[in-house]
């Protein structure tokens, strides 16, 4: 049907909480096309980490409840899915690696132990308890171990033999993350979310992952989605770049016109904010994330922006073109620029 | 050097952590070096920034540089006074002149203590003022730090990350210090919110003539506060120098590692870095430090020499100084018009 | 590296053996109460019990008598019953058995309902299945112990007549091996003994297995709960790891090893709930001889019964710690 | 800066929130109403019991081992006394032993917990040791030879138990303080000259309260427990006070002839500990403490 692995039509995602509903996502749109990474870039609570909540099905309902939208990857809506068929899919065509390699391995098994049977689960399917006992359909321990251990050496991890046979906690960060993308790896799978992967790590062993992921992942052709609050990382490994705003996706297009030439006033008041190697003065933006159980009407970041107007606090706008591939939801675009 | 241009200054600090005690025996598990012979000189009313990776030593550094852990040799000379071995009444006198704002913004804030209560524990301790000349002074100090005076009623759950640090900001003035040690203040705040921060801290500075020793791992940042810059690597300083020179002109390998992993947004800002550089492995545990360079097992540029040697910290140019064994060698073999003087050895 | 783990756990143990000691020895002899009066009663005359005091050093100053007392442990001499006159450590080692089978039998049977209903609990959060585990736990932990034997004895034994009120065995005990009854009679062959034994033991192991069944359910449902909300379990889910595996590998063996740190305390308050356990159903055990001795004075054999039951404590929690390590690489690889 | 966002939203107050959480709960508000009933039957007792003078002297040979009735609910005992009324008296004995209880265990454990955690050093050692040794002897145990060198009455069996069970405070209150004392805000009294005391008792203690009141609430409920089993053992409270373990002792000489003079009592200590624990489990998750046990 379409060429897209993955997208994301209106999606809109409420909280049930004490205090009310927080309509916490309110219009995420988001296209990842086969063997592109794709930068989803937002501050603390934006929503980037729901939308990606989303799309792997671990969103708690309740609280949470996905008020409407589609999510179609392969040509499958997952959210109409029954919970086995869609389990499946995932298994076979989605892969994850979380943000704190510190808590994101089972401390108590090995790393052989952990990648040993997530390897078995990959290749034959319905284990069970029977299968976890060894009555059926287990494959034999040799040749799992064979490929844990190519999968660590394939991820730049010294010694591999050493590594897997250690606990977690005798690892650095480092090594925790570069162990948590083999793991990804696992699969064969097409399509990866990487949730703040290395936000956790120093900055030369960022670097280190950043070089790995780009390498081996676009080496196997793997379409990314990379959730990140750097846009220097985004920059670094994106081809395009998603900016979130309290429950929207603001702006969107190819990273490098983007960063140069940035649409809508948050994505520029974003990048106005880093500090820069060029000294350029940096401002930051006024006021605070709204309040999800009272949004702003209209966008929602009209308190916030310089240029509001009357229509701004009245009509929620919508993404629409602003240039070439680029896409902007922002009703005092023409205004300003 | 008259004592005054320098608010601050360390040499040779050491600060040792005891290791974790084994059992019932005296045996301790090796002492851990977190500082390991560091000399600084951070001038009056400018920003001196400690850049370096987790574990490198920089907040032990800046906590045992103020004297909030003793140090374990070495001397700190601030204001012209030596305050290494003060204790008890002196001591908490010193204390009002040097404080320190913390990286995390939870932590630092006790969650059972209203934010006035929080700003007025240090007046409480130094000043003799009455309950509401302080709750006077404690509403300008939250309108100095940019908060509404309401706020002062507030507890720290009901705050958001940045306005908490404000509140930190604001509990570290309340004394009316000349330094403050800054540690990682916005490593925790959005990048908008960051830049707020940054710039109220400019602003402070400028208005009540304060020092910083700003300690940071984001390099970006230290090029547009830091006049002077030291970056530290297990324990040590392997770069010293003004931060113009330091960024235009790295010597250090691992300054050079460090810059070339900055992740940048522009392509102007691409003409600040040098050359790629990546680097492999680990930071050493500080608990088994090498004998010879501490960076050999990461360093790009390593000889066969680097695993013998322990390499001093010498003066490469005026005020620039490395720890590098390639840099004692070759000012050795160009006979550089510069003294070839290590740190601690002048007087 | 374990070895010396192994031996500092060890030094630790005769550690705190030394301050039980000191603490039960200066509770017996600091405090108000003439053991030596108390042990022959008030028709002793003045002369009686100064001989007695004597014969037991109570007239040397403190501490000569606590380094005499402490060489009589050393030697296991724990003194002579100041009532009937017999062993003291005699007495104690022949009823311990009794004591230690009944102790064991119960937390097995904790073990192997608790554990199960813990993990039912945790996996139907909220529901109806877990709030019924949840009320039967929290009823279990608030029984009184000595209570609730009664109420067993009055309708099971007497009123329906279906298992004996009181004992350890109805015939003939098992040739001495262990003085483990149910393994004796095994080793003997003996099945009515066994059947016998295990008739007896049904009442009592379950009036003692009632409060920590209920703590390990307790435990092993918040553990399994906490688990769900860990990071490597959502990364585990999301990579495609079968919840079968997750669940009956992954978070139990995490949740077990946490449980596993209170078997030890549990332990240490069935060794007390024991007291109150024989008491009910006249086992003879250390406990009852105990209890016994408390209601008669009889100091020589509370110090011996109070040294047993912390060292049984220590040793007790010395294996629990051992396995925690085996479990837990976390502990193990701390350096 | 915005600032009135917060506000302005609807938002519970922190008391709103807490009950909201309490009385989503069926199983904490049964403790909640168990704690009550209990707590005004022991206050009022004179008035509610329907025969006050039974309550430790009346001697009726005559209506001796009358089974439950309509005159007697839960029926009469060997000399003839109302037993409800007794057990509605012993609900004054058992408050009181675990009020007593948990308060010296409270105000021994909390001050050496803090020291041990916070000034460190010998202090740590020594106070760390001595509570290591108390707590490798069962609480029942320990309890039991301390009593047993007293003359066994109910206040020596508070003594004795408050005697077993501060070291569980201090134990409680060292590892709370020892994580408390890592937060930066500990340091930055340190660093601004606060005193050891008022960093102890006025920034740690203070963060440790709902951790405390959670523990208490379950104590009283134990050291109840604790107290009937003494009094059953026969080293607490001796007859006739009308104390729910010694009743319980001395009815079941009695077993075959009147279940009620068990029953009755030991039901009464039950619930008592019920509702403790059903509260305190309520209380733990309003108040999101994380605790064993």
């Amino acid at each position: 049907m379409s060429q897209h692995i993955l997208e994301i039509k209106h999606l809109q995602v409420w909280f049930h909480t004490i205090d009310g509903v927080a309509q916490v996502i309110q219009r995420a749109e988001l296209v990842v096309e086969p063997h592109q990474a794709v930068g989803l870039v937002g501050e603390t609570g934006c929503g980037k980490s729901v939308t990606a909540k989303v799309i792997l099905g671990s969103l708690p309902v309740p609280p949470a409840e996905i008020k409407q939208g589609e999510v179609i990857f392969c040509n499958e809506d997952l959210l109409s899915l029954r919970v086995k068929q869609r389990k499946e899919l995932l298994k076979q065509s989605m892969s994850y690696i979380p943000q704190d390699p510190m808590t994101s391995l089972n401390p108590v098994f090995t790393i052989r132990q952990q990648m040993v049977d997530l390897i078995k689960w990959h290749k034959c399917a319905n284990i069970g308890l029977g299968g976890l006992l060894g009555l059926r359909g287990w494959t034999k321990n040799k040749p799992a171990r064979k490929t844990a251990l190519q999968l660590l050496d394939y991820v730049n991890i010294p010694a591999p033999e050493k590594i897997v046979d250690s606990y977690p906690i005798e690892l650095s960060g480092g090594m925790r993350q570069r162990v948590l993308i083999a793991m990804a790896l696992v699969g064969d799978a097409q399509f990866l979310i990487a949730d703040e992967p290395t936000t956790a790590l120093d900055v030369t062993i960022q670097k280190g992952i950043l070089n790995l992921m780009e390498e081996r992942i676009e080496e196997r052709g793997i379409a990314i989605l990379y959730i990140t609050h750097n846009l220097g990382v985004a920059r670094r490994l994106c081809a395009r770049i998603c900016v979130m705003y309290a429950g929207n996706v603001v702006e969107t297009g190819p990273t490098l016109e983007l960063l140069e030439d940035p649409a809508h006033p948050y994505t520029i008041g974003l990048i106005n904010s880093v500090p820069k190697l060029t000294k350029e003065s940096y401002v930051g933006i006024e006021g605070t994330l709204p309040d999800y159980l009272q949004p702003p009407s209209g966008c929602r970041f009209h308190p916030r922006c310089r240029y509001a107007e009357e229509i701004c606090r009245n009509t929620p706008p919508s993404l629409r073109e602003v240039g070439e591939h680029r896409f902007a939801s922002c009703h005092m675009i023409e205004r300003f620029r | 050097m008259t004592p005054c241009k320098n608010l601050l200054s360390v040499e040779s600090l050491y600060k040792a952590f005891l290791g974790k005690k084994k059992g019932l025996s005296r045996a301790r598990t090796p002492a851990i070096k977190a500082v390991n012979g560091v000399d600084l000189e951070v001038k009056r009313r400018e920003t001196h920034a400690l850049v370096g990776e987790s574990g490198s030593g920089k907040t032990t550094l800046g906590k045992t540089a103020i004297h909030i852990y003793a140090a374990t040799g070495g001397t700190i000379v601030f204001d012209g006074r030596d305050i290494t071995q003060l204790a008890g009444r002196r001591l908490k006198a010193f204390r009002r002149e040097a404080q320190m704002m913390f990286q995390d913004p939870t932590s630092s804030l006790n969650p059972r203590k209203s934010v006035s209560a929080t700003i007025s524990l240090p007046l409480r301790i130094y000043g003799n003022i009455s309950s509401g000349q302080r709750k006077l002074r404690v509403e300008e100090l939250l309108a100095t730090v940019g908060l509404p005076r309401p706020f002062q009623y507030r507890y720290p759950h009901s705050l958001s990350g940045g306005q908490k640090q404000r509140v930190g900001l604001a509990r570290a003035l309340a004394t009316q210090p000349s330094l403050i040690v800054l540690d990682e203040p916005t490593s925790a705040l959005d990048v908008s919110v960051q830049a707020k921060i940054l710039s109220l801290l400019a602003n402070l500075q400028q208005e009540h003539d304060l020092t910083y020793l700003y300690i940071t791992h984001d390099l970006a940042i230290v090029r547009n506060i830091a006049t002077t810059t030291s970056v530290m690597y297990l324990g040590r300083v392997v770069e010293q120098a003004e931060t113009e020179d330091l960024f235009s002109n790295p010597r250090h390998p691992y300054t050079k590692a460090l810059l070339s992993a900055i992740p940048i947004i522009s392509e102007e800002e691409k003409r600040h870095k040098p050359a790629e550089v990546t680097l492999e492995g680990d930071i050493p545990s500080p608990s088994n430090m090498p004998v010879y360079c501490g960076f050999f097992s990461r360093c790009q540029e390593k000889m066969a020499e680097c695993q013998q040697v322990d390499p001093a910290l010498v003066q490469v140019e005026n005020d620039h100084w490395v720890r590098c064994l390639r840099f004692a060698h070759r000012r050795e073999a160009e006979r550089t018009p510069y003294p070839l003087t290590t740190k601690g050895q002048r007087s | 590296m374990s070895g010396l783990f192994i031996l500092k756990r060890l030094a630790y143990m005769v550690f705190t053996l030394i301050g039980i000691s000191i603490l039960i020895f200066v509770l017996t002899r600091v405090l108000p109460g003439d053991p030596a009066r108390l042990a022959l009663g008030p028709e002793a005359n003045e002369e009686q019990v100064e001989d007695l005091r004597h014969a037991l050093r109570l007239d040397r100053p403190l501490p000569v008598q606590y380094i005499w007392f402490l060489q009589n442990l050393v030697h296991g001499k724990l003194g002579k019953s100041l009532v009937t006159h017999r062993d003291v450590a005699k007495d104690i080692l022949q009823r311990f058995p009794a004591t230690l089978e009944l102790v064991l039998v119960s937390l097995g049977l904790a073990v192997i309902i608790g554990v199960p209903l813990g993990i039912v609990s945790a996996l139907h959060k909220d529901r109806v299945v877990d709030y019924l585990t949840r009320a039967v736990a929290f009823t279990g932990v608030s029984f009184p112990r000595f209570w609730i034997g009664i109420m067993l004895q009055l309708t099971v034994a007497y009123r329906l007549g279906l298992l004996p009120v009181t004992g350890r065995i109805g015939g003939l005990a098992p040739p001495h091996v262990t003085g483990l009854f149910l393994l004796d009679s095994l080793i003997a062959l003996d099945f009515t003994a066994f059947g016998d034994t295990a008739i007896h033991l049904i009442l009592p192991a379950i009036t003692l297995s009632l409060s920590p069944l209920a703590q390990i359910t307790r435990m092993v449902r918040a553990n399994m709960v906490e688990q769900i909300h860990r990071d490597y379990v959502t990364v585990n889910r999301t990579i495609g790891m079968p919840e079968t595996l997750l669940v009956y590998k992954y978070m139990l063996k995490n949740a077990f090893s946490a449980t596993l740190t209170t078997v030890g305390l549990m332990l240490g308050w069935m060794l007390g709930n024991a007291f109150l356990v024989e008491q009910v159903f006249s086992w003879p055990g250390i406990a009852r001889y105990g209890i016994n001795s408390v209601l008669r004075n009889d100091f020589n054999a509370i110090v011996a019964v109070t040294l047993v039951v912390g060292l049984g404590y220590l040793v007790i929690n010395f294996v629990v710690d051992l396995l925690y390590r085996f479990l837990d690489p976390r502990i193990r690889l701390e350096k | 800066m915005n600032t009135t966002s917060r506000q302005s939203a609807q938002y519970k107050s922190g008391f709103q929130r807490a009950a909201y959480r309490f009385f989503r709960s069926p199983l904490s508000i049964i403790g909640l109403v168990i704690i009550l009933v209990i707590s005004v039957v022991a206050i009022f007792a004179p008035l509610i019991a329907p025969y006050p003078k039974d309550a430790i002297s009346g001697v009726h040979f005559g209506n001796s081992f009358q089974p439950p009735s309509l005159a007697h609910l839960f029926g009469t005992d060997e000399v003839g006394r109302d037993v409800l009324s007794r057990v509605i008296f012993g609900s004054r004995l058992s408050l009181k032993v675990g009020l007593v209880v948990v308060t010296i265990s409270v105000l021994v454990g909390v001050p050496l917990g803090l020291v041990a955690a916070y000034v460190g050093g010998p202090w740590e050692v020594v106070i760390m040791r001595v509570t290591d040794v108390f707590l490798s002897i069962p609480p029942l145990v320990l309890a039991l030879a301390v009593a047993a060198v007293f003359k066994p009455n109910l206040t020596n069996s508070m003594l004795a138990i408050s005697f077993t069970w501060w070291p569980w405070y201090v134990r409680l209150v060292y590892g709370e303080a020892l994580s408390i004392k890592e937060e930066d805000f500990v340091e930055v009294c340190e660093s601004v000259g606060a005193s050891k005391s008022h960093i102890m008792f006025k920034e740690i203690l203070p963060n440790m309260a709902s951790t405390l009141l959670v523990k208490v609430t379950l104590d009283i409920g134990y050291a109840i427990l604790m107290g009937a089993s003494l009094g059953f053992l026969g080293v607490g409270a001796q007859p006739p006070t009308p104390a729910w373990g010694t009743m319980v002792s001395l009815g079941r000489v009695h077993l075959s002839r009147a279940w009620w003079l068990t029953t009755f009592p030991g039901l009464a200590i039950f619930l008592t500990v019920l509702g403790s624990n059903l509260f305190g489990d309520g209380l733990r998750d309003l108040l999101d403490v994380e605790m064993e046990r």
